[in-house]
């Protein structure tokens, strides 16, 4: 009721595609800095000092050469994750299976991985992440299928896949795939070899260079094809989708296996990057991050490489401020929690700072509830 | 007739005769195992009230959010929080009545902030209960505090008489008081919802809020309000959790049983009974997970395989048969038809 | 109008956010580590002087979970807290909040001259002794960390829980009227559990042997059996409504569900058996029913081990810790003298090895 | 003329403005006992948000309202219920899963304490339906009622809350001549014991029949006040739109050439799985306009969704240029040249948050020169939006403006514009002009006339009975399912017409005394 003038028509003018990124990052930057202040005052009043947590939390995060390079092991499969979900919101699907696809992802590229032995790098590294991407691909499928072909909204479906990925990776790691080598008791496979482990590149880790390539790859696809252009009709109008001849079901489908397709490749960068092994424990809590960073990069691909940096940065230094000032590590959770809740709500925001609502594409995924 | 008819009226005219085989060829079910083993199938259909109890509390709140058209997916963090709070004001107060009262009151607030997102904010309302999913693990996670201690937890109260029948007395006679709420308010939403002015406003809410607007009915305040009761419903659930299963608070303690109640919804077909059919089917998958183990060496050697395989498939079955129900039966069933939409006046 | 309404609505939510932030500084913090640097004593030296060969520095660094989780990282830290009162240790703790974090958490220790670190389970076994490898001079505990082969500087606490849960067994059948015990238990994902369920049910039948042992492990993943006391409490109802009256829950939050409500069940004459610690201290809840606990000795332990270090005899390889029965408390008189005199026979079998628990890991 | 009775409901100088435009400035109106006010205008001339405005539904920038001489301020429906006005919506404001009876009863509702008790409703529902000839049965659930059963409800909704002052909005829209007819004849028993009505409609005819009194309002204003006896239908079109309008559609002999569409004996189904398409069998030939007649909801959405690929054929044969396309994809169909301008141009015929490019090769994106392989071209994209701009005269800021900034008219060009320019063989026009201003009528009469012309065969299906005459070569009447006769459009007229669509047969259709417009049709209910 309040804008009276809103309608005024856009302009095509060459400084344009700037402004619109500028105004594009004000609610996320605004919503990371609210949450901040805010975290400051929740670490104020359980008695710590928020400036001592926060320098030591950047300091953990970017405070050495050691601390960027976790941040970056940190930021990758929050990358992977992100665009997972980026790129089924484009499509109005909701995969919080990112989780799930992540563990099977990581189960199989470790299977790959220490089951061959003396493959050259250049096929086995390939290999193990194409066979963990596939597999994660296929972990979203089921849920995509039941979507497209029975109507069970994948918000649940995807719930109830990461509960039965857990169990069905632990029991892989304690069963058939168990490292039986003396030294180990527990449920976990055997180390992957050597030629599987992803390298550095000019210093930069593999897996960071192959989430930025993602991030491009994603955002070309989104953008620049008709395969991007079906996926987002369907995901704006699933009915006009339908009359211009576009399959709903098959982009359904589509869309959950690749989305499900990056987030087993996070997951295989991981095991191959990272833990160097499948072991139930060391891949959890994706899931929930990766919506965060969807909805803090406004589902833009190249968005969300900075926002799983800002997130990688809070993670990688959680444990030095716990270290430094006796500020528990979860309240990097109840940031974040923040931080959603300001991108989510983000008319609070614009109510704030008076900005007028987005133009454009939006996402919207409660259409297709329990029909 | 087609299946959509029973969303309207939960028992039109026609006799449920597919319900009623099933539910009929359950009880000599039980009927048979009980004159085999008279302990432990009381023992299991006790534990399957018990494990149903979150469930149906959590698919009441569903019911009562979507009847008028707000989609809540949030209702694993509601439980979260109010079980949270609910066993913090055990502690503060000692008392049990109090606490239960608070974790309403909470889950009351919780319920008013999702109206708050998705009905004022006009937030999508999927992501709407994803903040509050998130916002739970978050601040629960972080406020939580180890040493605490509980001061105590509701204990069975039997019902003279009533108690001694055999199966039926211990399994819905013995129980604990917010056991008996929930059975209690199966009726009462039942009731509400379709015997009441209320109920009524609710559903046109829910299928036509144009309609109901141009009728006089403020169709955000009757959300508001329902929404909220919802997230009394889930307090109710969250408490169950701390003050009368466990006696105190884990993190993450909710464990998924507020998506099983949302599935338990849509397979009730958006009625409180049908959900709570739902809710004893999957109370009865847990308590069979554990009877399954228990029996392991007893088991009769076609069955023996069974006792053989890994815990981790068998706890995947409650999982699994969430995903088939609701394969099964989503596309069955009709959600309220302006669901998940803000209502604006054109 | 809707403007003010909602403002106010928000207001409301912050301030029960604040409400429960002011619960917090002002109830139990938890254990609030030194705020080293902050306003340093300067009699006492701090964790600047680690480096000194004089002064004693010791880390802890958990496994994924909390310090204060009334289990193995509860007690680890116990046991270096001790060190502190007792030997003048500096002292500080480590959460551990992603499993991929033991190496960057364990080089916060190392980075600041601690001269000996405490790594709790056995998940951060690799990352400790990749450690100790980098950093020869620095003393690793690895509790419930089984050494294959010997690193000069890290010792592995371990425990034979098959013959502390073999007591309980014993134990709980000599209680058992019903001729019934149940146990509730984490996951068989880790094998300490499993020593624990397999010495329970071996002693009950040991002592008698047409004993009914029903046991059920967490059917969930890693990540939710240890903390799912619902599923506890719920598992030892299922038990105690079919008759079994003895329950000994071994799993973490899972099994302490099983513990309270076999407590909400006492005045039908049931019993309840603890694990890891004497759990009369960390789960009071219980007490109307818990008669023993199934010990892991990790705080004597972890101590012992620490004092060997700062006396420069610290041993490498595996250091197998006490295992063992809780006192009785409450329940000193209601068992029986000759039950007694059985568990103390049983034990001293146990030590000599006349006495197999029968579990083979 | 004698004094008239008393004022019951007087506007004073009602200004409403929504972002962008003003829907009402300065109106006036004064609705007398007893009195049919009719309120003539184009879509989007601002009657609803007038009448909106008087049922509380919105408030007022400035001005005043009153009732019975006394000023009110009529803040929501409720307060406007009270004082005695009810209002019948053009999109019926009921609850499909409910009984007639609740739905009457909804926000007024009669029990005990909080409980429901229909009992009571019902005795006064069949009281009002006695009184006012309103048949109903108060258990009927609401879907199964035909369109003008459910006016009848929404009319006893009213009456049920005393109403006395009825707002009627485009009433007319959905029914047949006859049933017209019959909502007259209660009109008229409502105005003869009392009630005063105001009358919202673009169609001139109904309102020199009906009315006592014409207001005409043309963008937001009023601007002419006019007696039937007064006013002639190309007067009341002059205010309507401002200018001289051609009533008549003018067009040229049409040629047929080959059939190009055969439908052969197609039965379709409903979502709910009842056959709602009952073996209809047609043919469209190259170069003419087959006009689809029919009251809403008698199964012409769903053929031409059967047609066109989105909703299987149940049992028979679609024909595209003799090719059997038989449940193949849209997207195959589209291919055979077949162009669809769909019912619902939001929901269906164009994503709003797209611009007016992708909008405009929304169905073509994926060929050349829009795309190379998988890679879209946007230069080419860019290029055919500015040329069907220009030639379609959509009036847009550029191409690259979302589509959801147009108004109406523009965003129905958009899509005229992308199937017209493909240049196929077969042209499925459904409500090509629901709801759009004139201006936009005439042009995409024009085009659709134009496109017959240069040979493709066109299907048009239209509620609007005048649309099918003055456009249509042929002319099929569809109802319940059946296309019960096809005429040349030449002999057919609108009672014939009206008739059919009304379920009549064909032989003595043709045959049937019309008395004063007043035809007494054994009308055979959907669904009872």
């Amino acid at each position: 009721m309040e804008r009276a003038e809103s309608q005024s028509p856009p302009q095509a003018d060459r400084l344009a595609p700037v402004r619109r990124l500028l105004r594009a990052m004000i609610v996320p930057v605004a919503s990371v800095a609210v949450a901040l202040a805010i975290g400051a005052v929740i670490i104020a009043l359980s008695g710590a000092n928020p400036l001592v947590a926060y320098s030591a939390l950047f300091e953990g995060g970017l405070g050495s050469g050691r601390a960027i390079g976790r941040t970056l092991e940190k930021a990758t499969p929050l990358i992977f994750g992100g665009l997972a979900v980026s790129l089924a919101f484009k499509c109005g699907l909701f995969n919080i299976g990112a989780q799930g696809q992540l563990l099977l992802g990581a189960v199989f590229a470790a299977f790959i991985g220490f089951s061959l032995q003396g493959l050259p790098a250049v096929l086995h590294i390939p290999l193990a992440l194409l066979v963990g991407a596939i597999m994660g691909a296929v972990w979203a499928a089921i849920a995509g299928m039941l979507k497209a072909f029975t109507g069970a909204h994948e918000v649940i479906t995807t719930i109830m896949l990461n509960f039965v990925a857990f169990n069905l990776t632990d029991w892989l790691a304690d069963g058939p795939w168990k490292d039986r080598s003396p030294g180990n008791i527990v449920a976990r496979t055997p180390a992957v070899a050597p030629e599987a482990r992803l390298p550095d590149i000019a210093g930069v880790p593999l897996g960071m260079i192959l989430a930025v390539l993602a991030a491009i790859a994603v955002w070309w696809l989104i953008w620049r094809t008709t395969i991007g252009f079906e996926l987002r009709t369907v995901g704006q109008n699933a009915s006009a989708a339908k009359y211009a001849g576009i399959s709903v079901r098959r982009m359904t489908v589509l869309a959950m296996v690749a989305s499900g397709f990056l987030a087993g490749l996070g997951g295989a960068v991981e095991t191959l990057g990272v833990v160097g092994r499948f072991q139930p424990g060391f891949n959890v809590g994706l899931g929930f991050q990766a919506i965060t960073i969807a909805l803090l990069a406004r589902t833009n691909p190249i968005a969300v490489i900075p926002a799983s940096l800002l997130i990688g940065v809070m993670q990688a230094g959680a444990s030095r401020m716990q270290f430094n000032s006796g500020v528990a590590s979860e309240i990097i959770d109840v940031i974040q929690a923040i931080i959603l809740f300001f991108v989510a709500a983000d008319s609070i925001i614009r109510w704030v700072l008076r900005l007028r609502a987005e133009e454009g594409e939006q996402v919207t995924l409660s259409s297709g509830w329990g029909s | 007739m087609q299946i959509t008819d029973t969303l309207a009226r939960p028992s039109a005219a026609r006799i449920p005769w597919l319900t009623i085989g099933v539910w009929g060829g359950l009880a000599i079910l039980v009927l048979v195992a009980y004159v085999r083993a008279p302990q432990a199938t009381t023992a299991v259909l006790t534990s399957t009230i018990r494990q149903s109890t979150p469930i149906i509390l959590g698919a009441l709140a569903g019911i009562m959010c979507e009847r008028s058209g707000v989609i809540n997916i949030g209702i694993e963090g509601m439980m979260l929080i109010c079980a949270f709070l609910g066993f913090l004001f055990n502690v503060w107060t000692g008392d049990l009545i109090l606490a239960t009262m608070g974790a309403l009151l909470v889950g009351a607030a919780v319920g008013a902030f999702h109206a708050l997102m998705s009905i004022t904010l006009k937030v999508d309302q999927i992501i709407a209960g994803t903040v509050i999913n998130i916002l739970a693990v978050g601040l629960t996670g972080y406020f939580y505090q180890q040493g605490l201690t509980t001061r105590g937890k509701f204990s069975p109260v039997s019902i003279p008489v009533l108690a001694d029948i055999p199966i039926i007395g211990p399994v819905f006679f013995s129980n604990p008081p917010i056991t008996y709420a929930s059975l209690i308010l199966i009726v009462v939403i039942h009731v509400l919802l379709f015997r009441t002015a209320w109920g009524l406003r609710t559903r046109a809410v829910g299928e036509h809020p144009a309609a109901a607007d141009t009728v006089g009915i403020a169709v955000n305040r009757v959300r508001y309000i329902n929404v909220i009761i919802g997230g009394m419903l889930a307090g109710l659930a969250g408490a169950f959790l701390t003050l009368e299963s466990v006696g105190s608070f884990e993190r993450n303690m909710t464990n998924g049983r507020g998506f099983v109640s949302l599935a338990v919804m849509i397979f009730g077909k958006w009625t409180p009974f049908g959900a709570w059919g739902g809710s004893l089917l999957f109370g009865f998958a847990n308590a069979m997970q554990s009877q399954i183990q228990f029996l392991k060496n007893q088991l009769p050697s076609w069955l023996a395989w069974i006792g053989d395989l890994p815990p981790q498939f068998i706890g995947m079955l409650p999982y699994v048969l969430t995903i088939a129900v609701l394969a099964g039966f989503v596309g069955r069933a009709r959600p309220p038809a302006a669901i998940g939409k803000v209502y604006e006046k054109e | 109008m809707k403007r003010s309404v909602s403002l106010i609505i928000l207001l409301l939510v912050a301030a029960l956010i604040a409400a429960c932030g002011g619960q917090q500084a002002g109830g139990a913090t938890p254990t609030a580590a030194p705020a080293t640097g902050a306003t340093p004593a300067p009699a006492r030296p701090t964790e600047a002087d680690c480096p000194k060969p004089e002064v004693l520095c010791v880390g802890l660094v958990t496994d994924v979970g909390e310090i204060d989780d009334k289990s193995f990282n509860q007690s680890a830290w116990e046991g270096v807290k001790r060190a502190e009162a007792e030997l003048g240790a500096i002292v500080n703790y480590v959460e551990t909040k992603d499993a991929k974090d033991y190496d960057a958490n364990i080089a916060l220790f190392t980075e600041k001259g601690y001269d000996v670190i405490v790594t709790v389970g056995f998940a951060l076994g690799e990352a400790t002794a990749k450690a100790a490898k980098e950093n020869p001079n620095v003393k690793f505990i690895g509790v419930d960390q089984f050494q294959a082969e010997e690193i000069p500087n890290v010792a592995g606490l371990i425990f034979a829980e098959d013959k502390a849960g073999f007591l309980a067994g014993v134990l709980a059948a000599g209680m058992s009227k019903s001729n019934k015990i149940a146990a509730v238990l984490g996951t068989n994902l880790v094998p300490p559990v499993v020593a624990f369920k397999e010495g329970y049910e071996n002693g009950a039948k040991y002592l008698k042997p047409d004993i009914q042992v029903i046991s059920t492990y967490h059917p969930g993943g890693l990540d939710t059996a240890f903390t799912d006391p619902k599923w506890g409490a719920d598992q030892a109802k299922l038990a105690i409504d079919q008759g079994a009256d003895v329950i000994f829950g071994a799993g973490g939050k899972t099994g302490n569900g099983a513990l309270i409500e076999t407590a909400a069940n006492a005045d039908k004459g049931v019993y309840c058996i603890g694990v890891d610690t004497d759990q009369w201290e960390t789960v009071p809840e219980a007490r109307p029913c818990l008669i023993s606990s199934a010990m892991k000795l990790i705080t004597p332990g972890v101590f012992d081990l620490i004092k060997k270090a700062q006396e420069g005899n610290f041993p490498s390889g595996n250091y197998v810790g006490e295992v063992g029965l809780a006192p009785f408390h409450d329940f000193e008189d209601k068992i029986p003298a000759e039950l007694k005199a059985k568990i103390a026979e049983v034990d001293k079998g146990l030590r000599d090895g006349s006495i197999s628990t029968g579990y083979k890991p | 003329m004698t004094a008239k009775p008393e004022v019951v409901l007087e506007a004073r100088n009602i200004t409403k403005r929504f972002p962008g435009v003003v829907a009402n400035e300065n109106v006036s109106l004064k609705l007398h006992r007893g009195e049919v006010l009719a309120l003539l205008g184009e879509n989007g001339a601002g009657k609803t948000t007038l009448m909106n405005i008087l049922y509380g539904l919105y408030h007022q920038d400035s001005g005043e309202v009153l009732i019975r001489g006394e000023p009110v301020r009529i803040s929501s429906p409720s307060e406007s219920i009270k004082r005695g006005i009810g209002m019948v919506h053009q999109h019926f404001m009921l609850v499909p899963v409910f009984t007639v009876a609740e739905n009457i009863i909804l926000g007024a509702e009669t029990g005990r304490g909080p409980f429901l008790d229909l009992n009571v409703a019902r005795q006064r529902i069949r009281e009002l339906s006695q009184r006012y000839h309103l048949d109903v049965d108060p258990d009927a659930y609401v879907k199964d009622l035909s369109v003008g059963q459910q006016q009848r409800v929404e009319i006893i909704k009213a009456l049920y809350r005393n109403a006395d002052i009825l707002i009627l909005d485009e009433p007319t829209a959905v029914l047949t001549p006859q049933e017209t007819e019959e909502l007259f004849a209660i009109i008229r028993t409502l105005t003869a014991r009392g009630a005063s009505v105001i009358f919202i409609s673009h169609k001139l005819k109904e309102v020199l029949a009906i009315a006592d009194q014409i207001m005409v309002l043309r963008r937001g204003r009023v601007v002419g006040e006019t007696t039937p006896r007064e006013a002639t239908e190309r007067s009341l079109a002059e205010m309507m739109v401002g200018r001289s309008v051609m009533l008549e559609v003018e067009k040229g002999e049409a040629h047929p050439g080959a059939p190009v569409l055969t439908l052969e004996n197609v039965t379709v189904l409903d979502d709910r799985g009842q056959q709602v398409v009952n073996g209809v069998s047609l043919e469209v030939h190259a170069g003419e306009i087959l006009g689809i007649a029919g009251v809403q909801g008698n199964g012409q959405t769903e053929l031409v969704e059967a047609i066109t690929g989105l909703r299987p054929v149940h049992s028979g044969r679609v024909r595209i240029n003799g090719r059997d396309v038989t449940n193949a994809s849209p997207r195959r169909i589209s291919e055979t040249g077949c162009a669809h301008v769909p019912e619902d141009r939001q929901e269906d015929g164009l994503v709003l948050t797209y611009t007016v490019a992708d909008n405009l090769v929304l169905n073509t994106y994926y060929a050349p020169p829009f795309a190379h392989g998988i890679v879209r071209d946007e230069r080419a994209i860019l290029d055919h939006a500015n040329r069907l701009i220009e030639r379609y005269d959509v009036r847009t800021p550029s191409a690259l403006t979302l589509v959801s900034a147009l108004s109406g008219g523009n965003k129905q060009k958009v899509i005229i514009a992308r199937e017209l320019s493909r240049e196929g063989r077969l042209l499925i026009a459904a409500q090509p002009t629901r709801g759009i201003d004139v201006g936009s009528i005439e042009f995409i009469h024009h085009q659709i006339i134009a496109e017959r012309d240069r040979g493709a065969a066109v299907l048009l299906v239209s509620a609007e009975l005048d649309e099918i005459m003055a456009l249509s070569d042929r002319i099929a009447v569809m109802y319940h399912g059946r296309i019960a006769t096809t005429l040349p459009a030449a002999s057919a007229t609108r009672e014939e017409l009206g008739l059919l669509m009304a379920g009549a047969q064909p032989s003595n259709a043709a045959q049937e005394p019309v008395t004063d417009g007043r035809a007494v049709v054994n009308v055979q209910r959907r669904g009872v």
